[in-house]
């Protein structure tokens, strides 16, 4: 329970202090307990984006909740914020839960976690239909086309043609989140990679004033199962000395991978050593425009690149709370007496059903 | 239908007053519903113990549907196997319902229906349906649904119900709507000019009013007072994927949530109810609330109850509050969506994988329903896990008699819950799992909780008390027992059973929900043929003792339930430690609910065993 | 049982024979079990197409099997093609056990019926992972915006705006079948409309020779839940009579909505007296454009009209049985001995988990 | 870990030979699998029974591993308390590692790991890993991995295992990559030399060839077996999702299935692999292949047994052959995915809403697997019905000494399904559901069967004889009954129970599955101690008679299991009729597989009230 706030111990001569935020508060208060993930994971990367911009928005903790499903991914919630409550749910759940606790309290800011497994395959049902009930929470799906907790088969958004080391080549043609997520008529979607600081936590305070869901894309590279066996950088040397074929249980510490900010395009190499391409949405795409939001993920899926940045946003449709009207008051802190009408209701209510009274 | 046995013999000279049964065999979508509804309500009206079941198919129109009422001047309320009058609007059936017509019954029939073997041990009067309503300018979309009134003037004629009844149910039924109360009501009363004009009436049964039995109490479906229930128990969110027969719970929450549980002070809902795509986001949904601090609850039936297995393990092991009602059909599989059954009472008990017990209620009547309806709320917060309701579609979507309901006795319940400034005292004190009373409930907080100490991480993972993820073999153990000791609890505080005690220590019944009335009735006759009994009523699960002496103290104790493994009885068996010929399963399961007459049989054949 | 061929008896005088497809059949071969579906129905014109190609193809019907999850249109199956295996599943599971059911004998020609509810609410997620294999199948989905069986709930393609009598006004926007199945990378897609006996037929006879899934979405209306308070057509009589208000189990018989063939678009009213607007794809779309049926479709959103016809048509795409590389002899037809290795083999595999002999 | 009770006294003179327990301490993803597979195979091939249990944490790297090997002459492979050697590799479990080392042990360390507190009671052997590793040209992202050899050489050096054992091993796990064989062969003997330089080897453990024990037995793990038996079981489509510890199943059939199941003739598969999109898709399409005549078998755990509930109510009722396996990891809910435990019996038994009663069947040891791998898709074409084989963590994913895989005594049994010939011959005769052989199983017809009376009309709803659907009471009934009668007929067609009968009348052992190991051995300490015990051990459900008439035959039967609630103590309360005295559960339940200690002293204290 390190949860309350600790100041240093003042040392003599001048103390370092810490950077503060308007709450007066450490960055450090928005971390939370020590990851568990592997070294050089891309999710890791991306929960401290969300420290960043959790703190320089002064966010008040207590009134934000981190929902997730299960997976590494998954896991995250608990290595930020830690002083917002969390729920690490079920497998590809996550959806229907956040919808219940945001009814159940309008005031919350809803963080949710996902993974690609947890969204687009078990979960694709859940997750497209929040999207439709225009859910207002950020809804992040930390993207890295494998399941990573189960050891690296493949998921519903593995590249057409990409090989694993255990499972095979895949000859299925990926779910794209973006385009499911227009599809079924997201109000915000965006797309950006677990590297790239600026762009993620510039989507991030993006998301934080969006009105309904945000559902933010990001690739998020795996760093343990996604090297197989052409591999050619990491473990090069391995494979030259027929070392790495049989070590089930080796996860070599490795870097994140780390983006410059760049113009238009960007070429990555992953920890596997294959390419993937970011292209930034161009400076005159107008992300309110559905149509060429559309185009712009289509034509980049034939060109097989991933668009990033800002694709889509609209803040006309209301949000579900807007369409079920609901008090202002959270329901769960609404008083006995708005919960329960007087005994003179019922009385009224038994009397719609008893016997006519001789007229 | 099933096989009459017995005939009951005309012998006495004078009427038979209020007390026969009628079925009304007509295909659906043909709207005869108003029409036995306006009978069931013009009985009721006049006092008279009435039951109603509804035999439905599982489709929209076209098929057979069966409308049973029973008028039992005894106040017997259970379905009868015994039927003395039939009418015939249903020529698919009507072969087969004139041929299994009891001997010395009558047959109301339309008379395009022709009689294919005439019997001359039954009655019967012939309605010229078309001929009758041809003077009434109805267009045709409408002709089947107005022609339904003719056999309630028929009825009328025949059991000498006054019109004046049936005028008053008509305007009940459909308030306000001028033109066609009025339109139904002539057109009912060509029905009884015509049987008046063709017929004297030598028929045995007749009505009268009564006084008494339904003074002071309402006739209403299952389904509609546990959505009442809710409202009064203050749900906040009935997430919930449409499903015979639990719909109409959800639908009437929908309908009387906006009427009674808008905010005094704003106009604006304290509630909401949410279609989800199916049921596991209903449930999810309604665990979300709960979690949050709300109350969430869901309706469904069997094949929901299947898929919803995994979320209340979840609730079960992160401890949190929810209500799931369980309007039960016949299982397995899809089964017979549109027949009742008690089959699902071991899966709920025993829900998801892994080690789980849960709290279940079975309500027996409407204002039972309606009670736990609010309690379950209560309970499932004081115990801070799922409460499962077991209902049925017997009493769920049928209309019965029942006590009025209740205002809750006891103030709202939330359980735990802790606030920021108890918080703020407690400090590092305060872990979420930690077990502080001794009772197994550990204290909980809500998000948004103004406080340093109130976050915690939920998970369905293996768990210390402070909420942090362990694998440690002590830590799971010392976890688990203490969520078992909350089953303890629960056995204080969940509905007792109810027990009426008055024939030694032979025979004891033990039964739950909608078996209530047949079992009524079958003590009542196993009673004037010698054979008292005892009779505890089960309303909630887990067991505790008085249900465990109950069956220590009877030579026999039989469990009676409409399925067929017997699962109440395995239960019970589970639960307590008496030999195999002192606890035994009498079961059925055909989709009908069980009659008295079974029951009795059924004794009978226990005792001379 | 009368799935046995039987011909009339031969009377005195000239016989009138029916007409015989190529394998001697008379139609009412190829017919089902009565329906017990309401009069007027859209479903039961799905079934007469069904029926009528069949009889046309000369379809052997013991190849064919009819898959269904649960629903008004999900009791079809039962009500056409007599001769072939059926089996109305789970609601919302027909893809699942349709997959299987493939893998076991790729020779079987399947038909799968599924409703609004069955596909896009309880199975979206199986209907675009089957998508998404290519499961070769004819995947029918019979549109009506409602929960038929379960009496008249809105469904996720309900329109945002419908109103129903017992539920209200729809505030969520619909999910677009078609928009889905391209999303999801679905390899033939069309829509088409209940009453048009032509161009259902013909997108039929297409399907049949598709070699991935065919994804067909059908607006069928349904005459009893679609009824409701604003109704401007058959209940215009009542309403002013006060009558049908409070009838909760009346349904008044209806005629199928039928529409003769026609240009570029029609406008066809429904039982409720709502109106529609069909569509058909122009002459010069070119259904092998991807993008350029994505746009199509988008854009009739935009206008609230429905396109109709063939939208989307890939050949090349393999499907599910041949990426699986099966053995031509269906699985569930091979002999014992390519079931079961010999003995020799079960050595082998001992061997290798014994311990080493001293070298 | 465990609280250590007792201190094995080292009185004898001479060395212990092939006796004693060793944990390795870890962090996951260090690769430390290969030293650690290293050892047992080098054990095993010098014939000294060996058991390994890998106790390994749900995430990826970087948490705490143990592996635990236990040698035993006696030839006992059950989960040891005691450990007489630890060798702490972690930093961050070793100062608790170090503390609950039993006295009397010896603690090898690396030397970057500081020893805190350091005892007089246990040794400790010094490895300065990083200097010894040093030498050797190993990128960094290797030097973990290899680090791993140093402690097999000093393990070597202190049991005497000779090096040319740890060689073999080396080239039986890295199977000709040379240079890898070479680079590790060369850092343990580093390791060994360290040790042979630095220290007087006083341990008194020791390991030695043996023979007799291991010959012809094979050493492998529970989910290879299974995968193994589903082949020659000639297994279909494996469709499946993966969970821990269920995917390595399925993996192993991927892998096997290419292997040896490529069609002779043509050289194409006979089979299919799918990963579905869940669990939910997983079974649907097994059941989807089953239906279609080919053999569907699906892989998961306990959340995937409860998505998986309203599916096998559809098989169940429909009657469709399909194959579940549940490896079982702890429950309820997400609960612990790498620890073991027996938590589903009764959901699996009875899973699914409505009546249902389910085939289960439970292997204890990797031949078992094998054999109910090829059975249970004869059993499930046999009934007609879905059969679920329950393992678990434990027997799946960790190696086990094994009599060898048994090549099937039988031919595939595809059970009653009728060909286009006998179909034309029976003509209108036959009905889908028509029970003909009084067994409760009728006859199937696949689809593409060239006959006029092959099809039918498969349904969850209710249905007649002839598959079509029938709302009729007495129909609903007469088909459950037959349904039921299956059960019965399965209660003979299930593997038997295996029974050791030998203490006469007093004390009977009840288990299953993985628990074998243990519960034989705590009867060979029991009857040390003077308390004779006979054992039965379940090996599938339904029960029987056998079953029955072992426990009436007994004053006490014992359940033993690994769960919290004792469920398969009450699935045989439930099904025979013997009093609680009779009839006792011990049971426990903390993601460890069962320890003869325990159980020896639950016996123990059993007999002693
Ligand atoms: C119902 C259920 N099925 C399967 C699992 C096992 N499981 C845990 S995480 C996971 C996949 C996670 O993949 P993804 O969501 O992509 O997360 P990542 O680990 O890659 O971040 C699976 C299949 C589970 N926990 N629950
Ligand atoms: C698991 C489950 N949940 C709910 C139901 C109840 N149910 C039966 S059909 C249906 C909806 C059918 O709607 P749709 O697929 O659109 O078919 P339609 O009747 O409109 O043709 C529902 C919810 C069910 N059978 N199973
Ligand atoms: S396995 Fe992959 S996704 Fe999981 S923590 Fe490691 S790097 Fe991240
Ligand atoms: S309710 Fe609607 S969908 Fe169902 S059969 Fe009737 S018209 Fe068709
Ligand atoms: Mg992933
Ligand atoms: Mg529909």
């Amino acid at each position: 329970m390190a949860r309350k706030p600790t100041r240093p111990a003042r040392a003599s001569g001048k103390p370092r202090r810490p950077a503060l935020n308007g709450l007066g508060l450490p960055k450090t208060e928005y971390r939370g307990r020590p990851s568990t993930l592997c070294k050089g994971c891309g999710h890791d990367s991306i929960s401290q984006r969300i420290i960043n911009v959790a703190w320089e928005h002064n966010l008040e903790q207590h009134n934000v909740v981190k929902m997730s499903g299960i997976g590494c991914s998954s896991k995250t919630p608990a290595y930020f914020l830690q002083g917002s409550h969390g729920f690490n749910s079920l497998h590809g759940r996550m959806p229907s839960v956040s919808t219940g606790a945001i009814v159940a309290n309008r005031q919350l800011e809803i963080i949710g976690i996902s993974g690609d497994g947890d969204t687009a395959s078990i979960g694709i049902g859940q997750f497209k239909h929040a999207v439709r009930r225009n859910v207002p929470m950020i809804y992040i799906v930390e993207n890295n086309g494998v399941y990573g907790l189960t050891k690296g088969q493949f998921s519903a958004t593995a590249d057409t043609g990409q090989s694993m080391k255990y499972h095979g080549v895949n000859e299925l043609p990926p779910l794209d989140i973006c385009i499911e997520s227009l599809a079924a008529n997201a109000t915000l979607v965006a797309r950006s990679f677990a590297g790239d600081p600026k762009q993620i936590e510039s989507l991030l305070s993006i998301a934080f004033k969006h009105r309904g869901i945000s559902v933010l894309d990001i690739i998020s590279p795996c760093v343990t199962f996604n090297n197989h066996d052409q591999s050619t950088k990491s473990y090069a040397w391995g494979r030259e000395n027929d070392l790495v074929l049989n070590i089930v249980d080796l996860v070599p510490p490795a870097e994140e991978i780390q983006i410059e900010d760049y113009e238009s395009e960007i070429g990555i190499e992953m920890h596997d050593g294959s390419y993937i391409v970011l292209k930034k949405v161009g400076e005159n795409h107008d992300p309110t425009d559905k149509r060429a939001a559309e185009d712009l993920l289509e034509s980049a899926r034939e060109e097989q690149k991933f668009i990033t940045g800002l694709i889509y946003v609209n803040e006309d449709q209301e949000d579900l709370i807007e369409m079920l009207d609901l008090t202002e008051t959270p329901l769960s802190h609404l008083p006995d007496r708005k919960l329960r009408p007087p005994e003179a209701v019922l009385d009224a209510i038994n009397g719609r059903y008893t016997p006519l009274g001789t007229t | 239908m099933e096989q009459i046995a017995a005939v009951p013999e005309l012998t006495i000279s004078d009427h038979i007053v209020n007390d026969f049964s009628l079925t009304v065999a007509t295909a659906n979508g043909t709207g005869s519903q108003t029409s036995n509804l306006v009978l069931m309500h013009a009985l009721f009206n006049m006092g008279i113990p009435v039951t109603g079941k509804n035999i439905f198919p599982s489709n929209i129109q076209g098929l057979p549907t069966w409308y049973s009422i029973r008028v039992s001047s005894e106040g017997f309320l259970a379905r009868r196997e015994l039927n003395e009058i039939t009418v015939c609007m249903n020529p698919a059936t009507a072969v087969e319902d004139m041929a299994t017509m009891q001997p010395g019954g009558y047959i109301l029939h339309d008379s395009a229906i022709p009689v294919a073997v005439r019997r001359d041990d039954v009655t019967y009067i012939e309605l010229p349906v078309k001929s009758l309503v041809a003077p009434f300018k109805v267009p045709t979309a409408l002709r089947a649904y107005v022609s339904n009134q003719i056999y309630v003037g028929a009825l009328a004629w025949l059991l000498e119900l006054p019109m004046e009844e049936i005028h008053r149910a008509l305007q009940q039924q459909l308030k306000g709507k001028d033109s066609a109360i009025q339109l139904n009501l002539e057109v009912a009363q060509a029905g009884y000019d015509h049987c008046n004009e063709t017929y004297e009436n030598l028929a045995p049964w007749r009505v009268e009013p009564m006084a008494g039995f339904n003074d002071n109490r309402i006739l209403i479906e299952g389904n509609t007072a546990a959505a009442l229930g809710a409202v009064f128990g203050g749900v906040s969110l009935v997430s919930w994927y449409p499903i015979t027969p639990s719909s109409s719970l959800a639908e009437a929450a929908a309908d009387a949530l906006p009427r009674y549980r808008l905010d005094p002070d704003t106009g604006k809902p304290t509630f909401a109810v949410i279609q989800a795509e199916d049921e596991l986001a209903a449930i999810g949904m309604a665990i979300g609330a709960g979690w949050a601090g709300a109350r969430g609850m869901t309706t469904t039936s069997g094949p929901g109850i299947s898929l919803m297995a995994e979320f209340i393990g979840l609730a079960y092991f992160a401890e949190i509050p929810v209500v799931v009602w369980d309007v039960q059909r016949m299982g397995p599989s899809t089964g017979l969506p549109t027949r009742t059954s008690q089959g699902d009472i071991l899966s709920a008990y025993t829900l998801s994988h892994g080690d789980t017990r849960h709290v279940v209620l079975f309500p027996s009547s409407p204002k039972e329903c309606f009670e736990f309806g609010w309690r379950a709320h209560d309970l499932a917060d004081q115990l801070q896990t799922p409460v499962l309701v077991l209902t049925d579609l017997d009493l769920g979507m049928n209309l019965w008699i029942s006590e009025p309901l209740e205002y809750p006795d006891e103030p709202i319940n939330r359980g735990k819950v802790l606030d920021a400034e108890q918080l703020d005292e407690l400090a590092a004190e305060w872990g979420r799992y930690r077990d502080v009373d001794g009772d197994g409930i550990a204290y909980r907080t809500l998000p948004g909780t103004p406080s340093n100490w109130a976050a915690y991480f939920t998970r369905g993972t293996g768990h210390d008390e402070m909420s942090h993820y362990s694998e440690k073999p002590e830590v799971w153990e010392h976890n688990l027992q203490r969520v078992q000791r909350k089953l303890e609890t629960a056995r204080g505080l969940v509905p007792q059973p109810d027990i009426v005690r008055d024939a030694g220590e032979r025979i004891g019944l033990i039964s739950l929900g909608s078996n209530h009335p047949a079992v009524q009735e079958a003590r009542v006759r196993l009673a004037e043929t010698g054979i008292p009994t005892d009779y505890l009523r089960v309303r909630a699960l887990p067991v505790n003792q008085t249900i465990r002496d109950f069956i220590n103290d009877h030579e026999v104790t039989v469990v009676i339930e409409n399925n067929a493994d017997g699962q109440l009885h395995g239960i019970l068996k589970l639960e307590t430690d008496v030999p195999d010929h002192q606890l035994v399963s009498s079961r059925r399961c055909n989709g009908l609910a069980l009659s008295a007459r079974w029951i009795t049989e059924q004794i009978i054949t226990i005792t001379q065993r």
